[in-house]
């Protein structure tokens, strides 16, 4: 076992990647730069900066996968990828489909995502929902660094398309760039063992669509990923001090989605509670509803998650973003 | 560089009656939806496709049945696929929009565009696990306008990839006049993205060979992407069925029908003013009469042309031009066959 | 009452729009061709024909409108806003969070969708619910004439951006466009009272998020939008001569939905079947499940929808499409 | 034509120093996120943005706080939404890169690129609702190779609207030299979407006046489109604490901690051939470099060059510099005080 950070284990299991199979190439905006020490090592051949040409990138890493190669595409934000959306949900995500299931898509899009940072509505979406709609693509997001590594290994030794939605308040180096820019004047409120923690000493590919059981309670279910999922450990927390014993589930990857596991809790608690910090309707808050009466469970259910575009002032971007104490409040409400 | 003239005719030749058999089997109600044929394109299609071997790859549009017979796709297969069968190309799931051969490492979209950074994609793959092998991409002018094809020449220009970039420019994007909403020039613009490149005349399958040869063989010793802009002439069109082209061909029956309501409403109380309604007319009328005058005569039909500077007996040309005729017609029966097969009657549209 | 099918209540709607206010202008690929008949009237400034670039001519939309026009740009098809998201949803779903409230965005974006003609995958999807995913832009999905108009007026009369999606197996049109393509040798499923029917006489703007309650029953609710809405009626039609009584609910608008008549109705039914021709998952049947939910019902629910890549092929086209056979026999499965 | 020089340089001032105290309230933990401002651009932004007046309209890139001090937004207004404050600008839900502002018909957007699409739906309203009025996109050179604005500047031609597209070139796009992933000539590239257009030094204000002035003047006379590419030097890199800039400032503090792990990926075990890593050495090397070399020297100061250059008598230059001072602090001193009143101590970041 080592201790990396969220940031560090990604780098980590990138070059691990990228050291066993030769197909692994990384591109995108600032590449060269941002994973400085992958160009130091891997060359200007598989680490290559590209134009701001994000629809015609992405759209070569499509081809590049079909063609031998095992691209992982770096979109500096997953709220860029609305201008190059095309090329993840018309092509990356259908075309094994349309070859009649003859030719596979292996890429990785890996970009940042997610608020608490004060960048503004444009620049902290997470977007897993919407991308989960379309049929064909996988999407993961990892709240720890062992997670980030394994999830990243899985999504590079995937044959389909992969996007890897890394938090940006979890990766240090993310939060350095685009937070702080090496101030100490500012402080974010950054969970724990999302930021740091322990990883295997080589990394194994973690398997989609297995939620990890953060915390086992009787009262309620609460599910969701990214950073969400480490305010609803807190919540659960302060929940179980008021008597209120919660289940936390990081579902680790919106889609594939693993419905059973979440069944099976809410089986037992009859409650679930959806942190999510993409936006609430039409979203991941809505599929979970789903399963749920799919599986023909009556539960009582409430959802905290992004109402709407998140406002930039730091006071109102908090209350926009699910926190602990609009979770405990849902929760509360819950046990009523 | 000399192409061999009889092969490179052959195989135009296959590609129009491949896809007039396509056509056939579209107005039969055999094949559902749209349909983009590239008949009197052959000249480009087959001038630059007959450079390409073994692990070249190539991105095609809408436009791309020629495209994969050309390299070598059975056209039974591609036949099949259009209709819809299991035993398709691709099992029936894409249609001719959406053609894929992974052993050809050939693919097509109907995403206006793709093709770019498609051919991209299949170039960076090349030059870093096929040193020598080259990708190309076909697209129309109007796709020239496409944010994403304007993106994929930078990017092939700042990669340095094996890349032809092929614009066939029929002058048209469906009904839009495409020099209409096109600034500057094609070949300033793609210079303006560091890609150089000719234009020729498409209907000269020889020439167009000749200049694709040259531009493709630079790709292939490292000295990056080009551009070949060839001009053509499509007289079916858009697509099958084309309303413009229908008017045009039976104003009784397709225009009379339009005429009253589009007079009535350039004649309403509110409106622009007058003059801007009769110019409104003028361009619609204008728009008819060029689907009218879009014919393939003998100097933009690219197999007819290159079909009379063959130097072969005529014999040894009925001979071919009967071969061709007998492996289409094969192709047919084989679709037709696996159609009724596969109980496939309730593959027609809407039944 | 005046009778008029789908796509001449549009463009009569359309018409009654730009002579009435004189900021609406049309603009899009071929719209000078498409809509000839406007084009004659309004002239080429309000009927402009633009270039294949979807994301400058959206973009443009978003601005123009902001400036005290009133654009309605059409998009080919709703499968092509991959190319030009962003100008949908990084601005013309923002601006009015951004400033604070203070500029709106009065646009619309007109689109066919839908499958059922034999396009293929890249040319049939609905995104209804990808669209109504982000916070800020509505979406509706006439199903009649007379809601096809009522809805366009209502779009090009409401202040912020509205995606207005006509069915392109409604709308004769796109059909003879798509996919006859003038032969008599084809024939579609095409719902009856979808393509034709009575429209009011002047056009009055249609409210959103009030769905209209097409067939009341008392054994189930099926909701939904488009031509799935017709094949659920048709389907309520067999199962009522099977004994089963069921709802019919006809949304119009994705966003906003019309939670409470949904929650009213399978209130009284019980059971909800969501006939939805967008993808299933992450979409509107989940957002309808956490609405129920959310109102504490406990129901019964399934969801007939689209589970992968629309395929080519007819036949397995009308598989994957929301028919009468998945429809009915979801209903008897809720009902055993 | 001729500018008022002082009244321009009163303007480059203003917009200096109201950048200037963002800067130190974002190093003081006041603003959160990033910070982009456009500090050595100020001859771009005041040059063309002079010749604009009421009904014009400005879409602006995520560097657009001096473009908003410009056409006439209240200074207090912008600072105290880079604070996010409730009374700010956009009532502190836009920040920095989300500017807006109805009534001067200014926008702002966070995404490269958008401000060309944006500006030509501003003139599409010019030219059909107040005719005579332009609008102008600012834009980095980085922002060329986005698809989007190529479609717009294709567009504009299209439609021939008037606007003027502005690149201020600085040769960055963040850490990434423009140059190295940009085909062809800028020019050469709008020439080929139907816009031509002039090239200027950024820091000479004056002559961005003189050109600017020709290129709107001529927009507005419904003459088209028109392309303006200025030079500029930004001394703070890409935003406020650019790792580039903070490594090549504090090399002991920011750079060391880096060097090992940088280092010892160049010596693992597998990757790349010794030269490559050697070369991608040299390249992060050449990079902290120009971080080092790029500063605003006089020749590349806007602010100072016009300084020398003006003919008033050095009391009126005092006073006028006075009353930006006054104009500055007094904008900064409202935000400070809104933010107490408004009890926003909580606003900064992170608390
Ligand atoms: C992004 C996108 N926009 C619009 C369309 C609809 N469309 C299909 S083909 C076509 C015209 C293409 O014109 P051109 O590139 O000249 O090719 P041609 O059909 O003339 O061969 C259009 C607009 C599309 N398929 N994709
Ligand atoms: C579509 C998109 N891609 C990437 C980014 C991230 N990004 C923000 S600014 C920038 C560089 C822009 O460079 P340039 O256009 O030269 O402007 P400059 O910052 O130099 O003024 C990038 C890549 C973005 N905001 N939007
Ligand atoms: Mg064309
Ligand atoms: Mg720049």
């Amino acid at each position: 076992m080592r201790e990396m950070t969220y940031a560090q284990a990604i780098e980590d299991a990138l070059a691990q990647a990228m050291t066993s199979d030769e197909r692994v190439v990384i591109f995108g905006e600032d590449v060269q730069a941002l994973r400085m020490n992958l160009f130091a090592r891997f060359g200007k051949h598989r680490v290559r900066q590209t134009p701001i040409s994000e629809s015609a990138f992405l759209g070569a890493a499509v081809a590049a996968a079909m063609a031998g190669l095992r691209p992982v595409a770096e979109l500096i934000m997953i709220d860029f990828v609305a201008v190059a959306a095309d090329a993840l949900i018309n092509h990356a995500a259908k075309i094994e489909a349309f070859s009649g299931g003859r030719w596979q898509v292996p890429m990785v899009v890996r970009a940042g995502c997610g608020g608490g940072y004060g960048d503004g509505g444009q620049h902290e979406q997470a977007l897993w929902g919407w991308l989960a709609h379309i049929p064909g693509i996988k999407v993961v997001a990892p709240s720890t660094p062992a997670d980030a590594g394994g999830l990243l290994t899985a999504a590079i030794a995937d044959d389909g398309p992969v996007v890897f939605l890394e938090h940006q308040l979890l990766s240090e180096d993310w939060l350095d760039y685009l937070g702080s820019g090496g101030r100490s004047t500012v402080s974010y409120d950054i969970p724990v063992g999302g930021r740091q923690g322990e990883v295997p000493d080589r990394w194994v590919p973690i398997k989609f669509g297995e939620a990890a059981v953060r915390r086992r309670g009787s009262d309620l279910t609460m599910a969701g990923v990214g950073v969400g999922i480490h305010r609803a450990a807190e919540a659960a927390e302060v929940l179980s001090r008021e008597g209120i014993s919660a289940s936390v589930l990081d579902l680790r990857s919106v889609a594939p989605l693993d419905c059973n596991t979440v069944a099976g809790d809410v089986a037992r608690t009859g409650r679930l509670l959806v942190v999510d910090e993409d936006y609430r309707d039409f979203g991941l808050s809505g599929e979970l509803a789903a399963t749920l009466l799919e599986a023909g469970l009556t539960a009582r259910y409430a959802r905290v998650a992004v109402e709407g575009t998140i406002p930039f002032d730091p006071v109102r971007e908090r209350a926009a973003l699910p926190n602990i104490e609009r979770i405990t409040a849902a929760a509360r409400n819950l046990m009523k | 560089m000399k192409p061999d003239s009889v092969a490179l005719y052959r195989k135009m030749l296959t590609c129009r009656r491949v896809e007039e058999a396509i056509a056939g089997l579209w107005y039969e109600g055999r094949i559902s939806g749209e349909m983009h044929l590239g008949i009197g394109e052959e000249g480009i299609n087959a001038g630059v496709l007959d450079h390409l071997g073994d692990g070249d790859a190539v991105a095609l549009d809408h436009r791309g049945t020629a495209g994969m017979v050309l390299r070598g796709v059975d056209p039974a297969a591609i036949v099949k696929e259009c209709m819809g069968s299991v035993d398709g190309l691709c099992c029936g799931n894409g249609g001719h929009m959406h053609l894929f051969s992974k052993q050809h490492l050939a693919a097509s979209s109907g995403i206006v565009g793709a093709a770019g950074p498609a051919a991209c994609g299949f170039a960076l793959a090349a030059q870093q696990l096929r040193p020598g092998t080259v990708a190309v991409a076909f697209f129309g002018e109007g796709a020239m306008n496409q944010g994403m094809l304007m993106e994929a020449m930078n990017l092939a220009t700042a990669w340095d990839l094996p890349v032809l970039f092929v614009c066939r420019d029929n002058g048209m994007a469906i009904t839009t006049a495409s020099a209409s909403v096109t600034g500057g020039d094609l070949q300033m613009r793609a210079r303006g993205l560091g890609v150089s490149g000719r234009s020729v005349d498409g209907a000269d399958a020889e020439m167009v060979w000749r200049v694709a040869g040259e531009l493709i063989d630079r790709a292939r010793r490292g000295r990056g992407p080009a551009f070949l802009r060839a001009t053509c002439t499509r007289p079916e069109g858009h697509f099958l069925g084309d309303p413009l082209v229908r008017m045009a061909r039976s104003p009784l029956a397709q225009l009379k029908p339009r005429l009253g309501p589009l007079v009535a409403a350039a004649r309403s109380a509110e409106g622009a003013p007058m003059a801007q309604r009769v110019a409104s007319l003028g361009k619609i009328t204008s728009m008819l009469g060029r689907a009218v005058r879009t014919e393939l005569g003998p100097a933009h039909d690219p197999v007819r042309r290159l079909r009379k500077r063959l130097t072969i007996t005529s014999e040894a040309l009925v001979k071919l031009e009967h071969e061709v005729e007998g492996i289409v017609k094969d192709a047919v029966d084989k679709a037709l066959t696996s159609e009724t097969a596969n109980e496939k009657e309730s593959s027609r549209c809407g039944k």
